[in-house]
């Protein structure tokens, strides 16, 4: 560790793998009620589980990008963090009222939370991802705006390298599009339109400067590429990002009251949006084939090039899947969304705060990386979760294009919940690959205390 | 021989000139149908490949990355053409 | 043969007799990030033009009926001030690789006058086709070509931008005639506007 | 490829990309801003209407069904249902009423909400107001 703020850093990437674990706990109670209809009715109703599963992912991505931004941020502008206090003051604010408003979830009714925090003042609850209380969601505006204070003052003070500067940009436009939470007017479809300005230009926006400048920072680490070839390549990824990624928006747009050339422009734009996530995983797999050093941690380099395929998998082929209008009108809101939605947020955020985290966390404990059987475990752990999330992925496909075709598409269109009994086998193979994907979490949990041989780590940390 | 690209661009603006005034032409006469069609797309591709070669430089440029152009004029096109050829049938 | 045929199919006669050009394979002009950035846009203009013309012939008669509405005139001279705009672009890269700053900054000021020219005469088409109340959404037709045109509009403004900047800093003696990639990467912007609407002019104004 | 490739020039790229692109989507912005009452049956829009939405999110719907297609994936689409129920508010009404409290054995059930009599019209006005919204005919079918 060259700086000694960066040890902040540690209880948030400890408080984002907590919080993963209970998001993975959810996503199997789901998968069970996917089948099982009254698993755990009416005491954690289905709804009650879906909004612990997605806000506990939302939460613990940003415990992961923010715990990334304060080890990453001191090391690029070479100079200590401006308030390491500030950052473990957050840190608690933050987590508290995450769990305070998880346990309001489940042990309130979602009617009486809102009633008991106040939703008629300013209504902002009940909508999809944004279900937090108001008082919740101005307490993440709060915990944002210090966070960028302490991140903003620090690299502005110190060097200004372009990885800090794209994270900058991501961090800030991730804050400034939140407050479209915020806006919920009575008419449903400007409601619906503005409600993608936060959904979509974050996961497709700016959380993409985030992701590219956390890969590109761990790249630089662990490949010892020279870091003008590797900022460079940075902004044409992230430009192309944008480029594809705004007016790309308009997928969102086909069937939800806007005009009807929103099928043109946004079809048009989302489909050159796998375009930076293929750059991405060129990039990547150039780099470490450039690579001047071997660095010590391949579960790190592992992270980092998974991250890179699974992105492009996840966002790229599969959003390309169901972008086009003309296919969308069949699978817009199907298992076909709940396909791409795992693999993407699997594939670009979960595996890159990992991957932050594989890189980062070794160090934070004082060696330069994990022991060797740390790193065996990690690396199995990888494969155990990444194959069972393709592997849920397949099966939510094959189930969204029965779907599609029982329910959308057919002459004689079935019922939805008929439809939902006659892919049934496809939800427990699910189910299975779920408790695959639990097992790897456990190894990967596992992995962090693994005792190895001193010796390794001795020589792993001179090296 | 760089000295004797000046004449070239102004030929080739010269060109450029007649072929968009033949267009105009075509335009304002109204004529339609797969010759008028043919004609235009071959237009849009000689003027293209122009622009490309004479004021982008393409033409000094190594073939892989002046043919992106010129693949991307002769896909257009020839695409174009495809669509207006279902279009009548 | 090079006042018949403009472009160089074989090596000049005289070239051969005079020494060797130093190098007859050049790279892209400019910056390579302007090229990808270049062919990006050509991807999206030329997925935009397939659109339109897949569409159109799913409502031909629609199409042929509003186009003919279209001001052609205007069309035309706008075409003939873009390629006219991007010969001053040429001549001025050609001049500062003589090293002559002053007048190659003149050039790229005629450029974004000419591109302001194109502006003022597509703002005036753009102002007629509101008055007559048509929109994105009045048809498909209309959709294309105001989406189409006002894509490409914003084009120009940003190659206008471009070109601005980069003729102020040949005004300040930024480039010379060993250095002045940035001058090749305004100008091959430049050109691509250009090109873009020498398929669409054609295409949306004329073809049926 | 170019011999020159700067970082400046990326940046440049980078920024004047974004800028260009998100200035463009204003520009859309703006645009629907303006056609959407053509579209988004706002006309309907009353305090009924308008405490179902209300009711709508405060009861976390979306938690399992879509609405327009967007929401969960576990329940129906409700964006048609008033057409699905035959044009009916008070079968809207009567299904929400009628939910047992401790669900369907072995089967998906929606959980009794409870609602006042004015909650569960507004809802139903909610929905019937949604049904009617210009969606580019979409569902493709009654079935949501």
């Amino acid at each position: 560790m060259q700086y000694q703020s960066q040890a902040v850093a540690k209880p948030y990437f400890i408080a984002a793998i907590g919080l993963f674990v209970g998001q993975i706990l959810f996503g199997l109670i789901m998968g069970l009620q996917y089948v099982m209809g009254d698993f755990l009715f009416p005491e954690i109703p289905f709804n009650v589980a879906r909004m612990v599963h997605t806000n506990l992912l939302i939460v613990w991505l940003l415990f992961g990008f923010m715990g990334a931004a304060y080890f990453l941020v001191p090391e690029e502008a070479e100079r200590e963090l401006h308030s390491p206090k500030l950052a473990l003051a957050l840190f608690w604010i933050f987590l508290i009222a995450g769990a305070l408003t998880i346990l309001g979830y489940l042990l309130v009714p979602y009617a009486g939370l809102a009633k008991m925090t106040g939703n008629h003042l300013l209504p902002t609850m009940g909508r999809e991802f944004l279900e937090q209380p108001t008082i919740t969601k101005l307490g993440i505006v709060v915990v944002a705006l210090g966070f960028l204070y302490n991140i903003g003052v620090t690299i502005l003070a110190g060097r200004k390298t372009v990885v800090n500067l794209v994270l900058l940009t991501g961090l800030v436009g991730l804050a400034v599009f939140f407050l479209f939470a915020f806006y919920n007017p009575e008419n449903l479809v400007k409601d619906k339109f503005y409600w993608w300005w936060v959904v979509h230009l974050w996961v497709e926006g700016v959380w993409e400067l985030i992701l590219g400048s956390i890969l590109a920072f761990v790249l630089l680490k662990v490949t010892g590429v020279d870091r003008e070839v590797i900022e460079k390549w940075l902004y044409v990824i992230i430009a192309m990002a944008l480029i594809t990624g705004v007016i790309g928006t308009g997928h969102h747009f086909y069937w939800i009251g806007a005009p009807e050339y929103w099928q043109w422009w946004g079809s048009i734009f989302s489909a050159m949006e796998p375009i930076p996530f293929f750059m991405m995983t060129v990039f990547a797999f150039n780099m470490v084939n450039r690579r001047r050093r071997e660095h010590p941690n391949q579960a790190a380099v592992l992270w980092a090039l998974g991250t890179a395929v699974m992105a492009f998998l996840g966002a790229g082929v599969w959003g390309f899947l169901h972008t086009l209008a003309p296919v969308n009108y069949y699978t817009h809101g199907t298992q076909i969304t709940a396909a791409h939605g795992h693999m993407a947020f699997y594939g670009a955020y979960v595996m890159i705060v990992l991957t932050i985290i594989s890189y980062a966390m070794p160090i934070l404990r004082g060696q330069k990386a994990g022991n060797r059987s740390a790193q065996v475990l990690e690396m199995w752990s990888f494969w155990f979760m990444t194959v069972s999330m393709v592997f849920i992925t397949l099966f939510l496909t094959g189930a969204g294009i029965l779907q599609v075709w029982m329910q959308r598409y057919s002459d004689a269109p079935m019922a939805f919940m008929v439809v939902q009994e006659k892919i049934e086998l496809f939800y427990w193979m699910r189910e299975v690959a779920g408790l695959v994907f639990l097992i790897g979490l456990i190894m990967y949990v596992w992995s962090f205390f693994v005792k190895g041989d001193e010796r390794v780590v001795a020589s792993a940390a001179t090296a | 021989m760089r000295a004797k690209t000046f004449p070239n661009a102004f030929v080739v603006w010269l060109i450029l000139v007649l072929l968009t005034v033949a267009t105009w032409v075509i335009g304002e006469a109204g004529l339609g149908g797969p010759l008028v069609v043919a004609v235009l797309l071959l237009s849009i591709t000689l003027k293209g490949q122009l622009v490309a070669d004479a004021f982008m430089g393409m033409r000094d440029v190594s073939s892989s990355w002046r043919w992106v152009v010129s693949g991307w004029l002769l896909i257009v096109t020839g695409l174009i053409g495809l669509a207006y050829w279902t279009g009548v049938h | 043969m090079n006042v018949l045929w403009p472009v160089q199919l074989q090596p000049d006669v005289n070239a051969i007799a005079t020494p060797p050009a130093p190098r007859r394979v050049r790279d892209l002009p400019g910056d390579f990030a302007i090229w990808i950035f270049i062919y990006a846009e050509l991807l999206v203009f030329g997925v935009f033009f397939l659109a339109y013309a897949f569409a159109r012939a799913g409502n031909v008669e629609l199409f042929n009926e509003h186009q003919q509405f279209l001001d052609r005139t205007t069309g035309a001279v706008n075409t003939l001030v873009l390629i006219t705009s991007s010969l001053f672009a040429v001549r001025a890269v050609e001049a500062i690789r003589r090293g002559a700053a002053a007048s190659c900054s003149r050039w790229l000021a005629m450029a974004v006058m000419s591109g302001g020219v194109f502006v003022v005469l597509k703002l005036i088409e753009f102002a007629d086709k509101q008055e007559q109340g048509i929109t994105l959404s009045t048809n498909t037709f209309y959709m294309f070509y105001l989406s189409l045109t006002f894509f490409h509009f914003m084009h120009v403004l940003m190659g206008m931008v471009i070109l601005s900047a980069v003729a102020v800093k040949a005004y300040r003696g930024a480039y010379s005639a060993s250095r002045h990639t940035g001058v090749e990467t305004g100008a091959s912007y430049w050109h691509m506007v250009d090109l873009v609407w020498i398929v669409l002019f054609p295409l949306v104004y004329v073809m049926h | 490829m170019s011999e020159v490739f700067t970082k400046s020039m990326a940046r440049n790229i980078y920024f004047g990309g974004s800028v260009f692109f998100f200035l463009l989507f204003l520009a859309l912005t703006y645009d629907t801003n303006r056609d959407l009452p053509n579209r988004d049956n706002r006309g309907a829009i009353n305090e009924q209407v308008s405490l179902g939405k209300r009711v709508w999110e405060e009861n976390n719907c979306i938690g399992c069904h879509t609405l327009l297609g967007e929401g969960a994936y576990f329940a129906p689409e409700l964006g048609n249902v008033y057409t699905r129920f035959g044009n009916s508010t008070d079968a809207i009404v009567g299904f929400i009423k009628s939910r047992p409290a401790e669900g369907i054995p072995g089967r998906r059930s929606m959980p009794q909400f409870n609602l006042s009599d004015e909650e569960l019209e507004a809802v139903a006005a909610f929905l019937k107001y949604s049904s009617e919204i210009n969606t580019a005919n979409w569902p493709p079918n009654v079935q949501g």
